[in-house]
């Protein structure tokens, strides 16, 4: 089998975007996954999937340092845009790394530390397209999707600041 | 036409306003609606809200300040047509 | 918090090789995998995973053509070599991405297609660490750990070839 | 003295040999010991195998079969020791 695949799977590719305030299995998904691709065919030979959670120094430590621990993150989202953001986001990263189908779960509201806030799972024939496709969906999704981080700490709550580093991880796939 | 007439004195022209995180905080509301203007720029939209509204509402012009319209990001010169949906956000921080 | 992690950080990595004939549960794992870390620190932001299973075209269409269906792969191991192998691979991966723990599962015996094979998992602070090493440790896993598969069509079996799209993988990481 | 003349007498000195996949397929053994010879590389103790044991042998040569000598890969200029464990294998093909 070819790496390169043809037109049709664009097409075929199963993509569910949830977001949600309730946790996660990632069994669950997993298997949810594999029942969306077992409606197509039976071509599925690798998945990926990215999961992040809540660190107890989300923030930078000088801003800790002055507040106290973290406690929980508060997650904010724009209910239509977000979900229609994350599909045009899962659908560019299908025509550059085609694959059989695709999971996104964002949480919103409250999520303390060492919760999980966000599942990419992608199910592709191939590993390059399952992984790059992974890490294509969670750079655009950290610099597209309208989500907005409060970070609640023990003395204060602040708004998370947008990473430089999510500002160059973005640009390598603009190369 | 007596119909035509109706509808088009009953039809109120509206642009819908929604702002989050902590331009939403700042400004102690999450949505308002305005009346549609035509040929106006989100520029001037929103230029026009900080003379109404005061000084504090100069967040909406901050540098990082995103613009949507119809929840798609958008430029400062969009022409905005009634019905649109206008919301304004600090860059995004989600994942 | 920067990218750039301490040395520490090399040695406090904990790593678990596992090859076995027994299916795997994807969450079970995922929750050993934070057991592992939490006995140490709550500073991971990021796990990625990676599941490579059977497909039905896993030989090259014109063997499939004269053989049939493809029934399954049949996979041999080097004992005690493989885990050797895989344990290098994992501390290369660590040098280069430094991560907080890593799960590295891989099964031997008769695997029916959409059966899982591998599973590589990585816990780190951050996505790039996660993902790069995961995609490190399989890139390296393919080409270096003494696994043999033989796929068992309907009416033949024959040994899988290598494929020259795993040795161009693992060039990249050479550059 | 005689305890180091018996101890010289019962080291048998051997080298273990393992064979995978295909490799012990074709001839038909997963392992096999051989005795100790000083100073022969992978290269000539493999030779000798194939002129022992005939050319269907000649596998263990083949230009892609892989050499490890206590399961690490090696060249096979290297020079065995006693005790050595040495696998014959082709391209790993697992993940």
């Amino acid at each position: 089998m070819s790496d390169h695949n043809s037109a049709l799977q664009h097409t075929t590719a199963d993509i569910h975007i949830l977001v949600q305030s309730e946790p996660f299995d990632l069994s669950d998904e997993m298997l949810q996954l594999q029942n969306s691709v077992d409606q197509q065919d039976q071509e599925v030979g690798a998945i990926s999937s990215f999961t992040g959670q809540v660190r107890s120094a989300e923030e930078d430590q000088s801003a800790m340092d002055k507040s106290g621990q973290l406690l929980a993150l508060s997650i904010e989202h724009y209910p239509g845009m977000t979900e229609k953001s994350l599909l045009e986001t899962c659908q560019l990263a299908n025509k550059r790394w085609p694959f059989k189908a695709c999971r996104v779960l964002h949480r919103v509201g409250y999520l303390t530390v060492g919760q999980p806030i966000v599942l990419v799972l992608v199910a592709a024939s191939h590993r390059e397209q399952a992984m790059k496709a992974c890490e294509f969906i969670i750079d655009h999704l950290k610099t597209a999707a309208p989500f907005w981080k409060k970070a609640i700490f023990e003395n204060t709550a602040e708004w998370v600041e947008t990473k430089s580093s999510d500002q160059l991880a973005i640009k390598r796939w603009q190369e | 036409m007596v119909k035509a007439a109706i509808g088009a004195a009953v039809s109120i022209k509206m642009i819908k306003l929604l702002f989050f995180a902590r331009i939403k905080e700042r400004l102690g509301k999450s949505e308002m609606t305005i009346d549609f203007v035509a040929n106006q720029s989100l520029q001037t939209l929103t230029q026009g809200l900080i003379e109404k509204h005061g000084d504090e509402w100069q967040i909406l012009l901050e540098p990082d300040t995103v613009f949507s319209c119809n929840q798609r990001v958008v430029d400062r010169d969009l022409i905005v047509a009634d019905g649109d949906e206008v919301a304004y956000f600090p860059p995004v921080t989600g994942g």
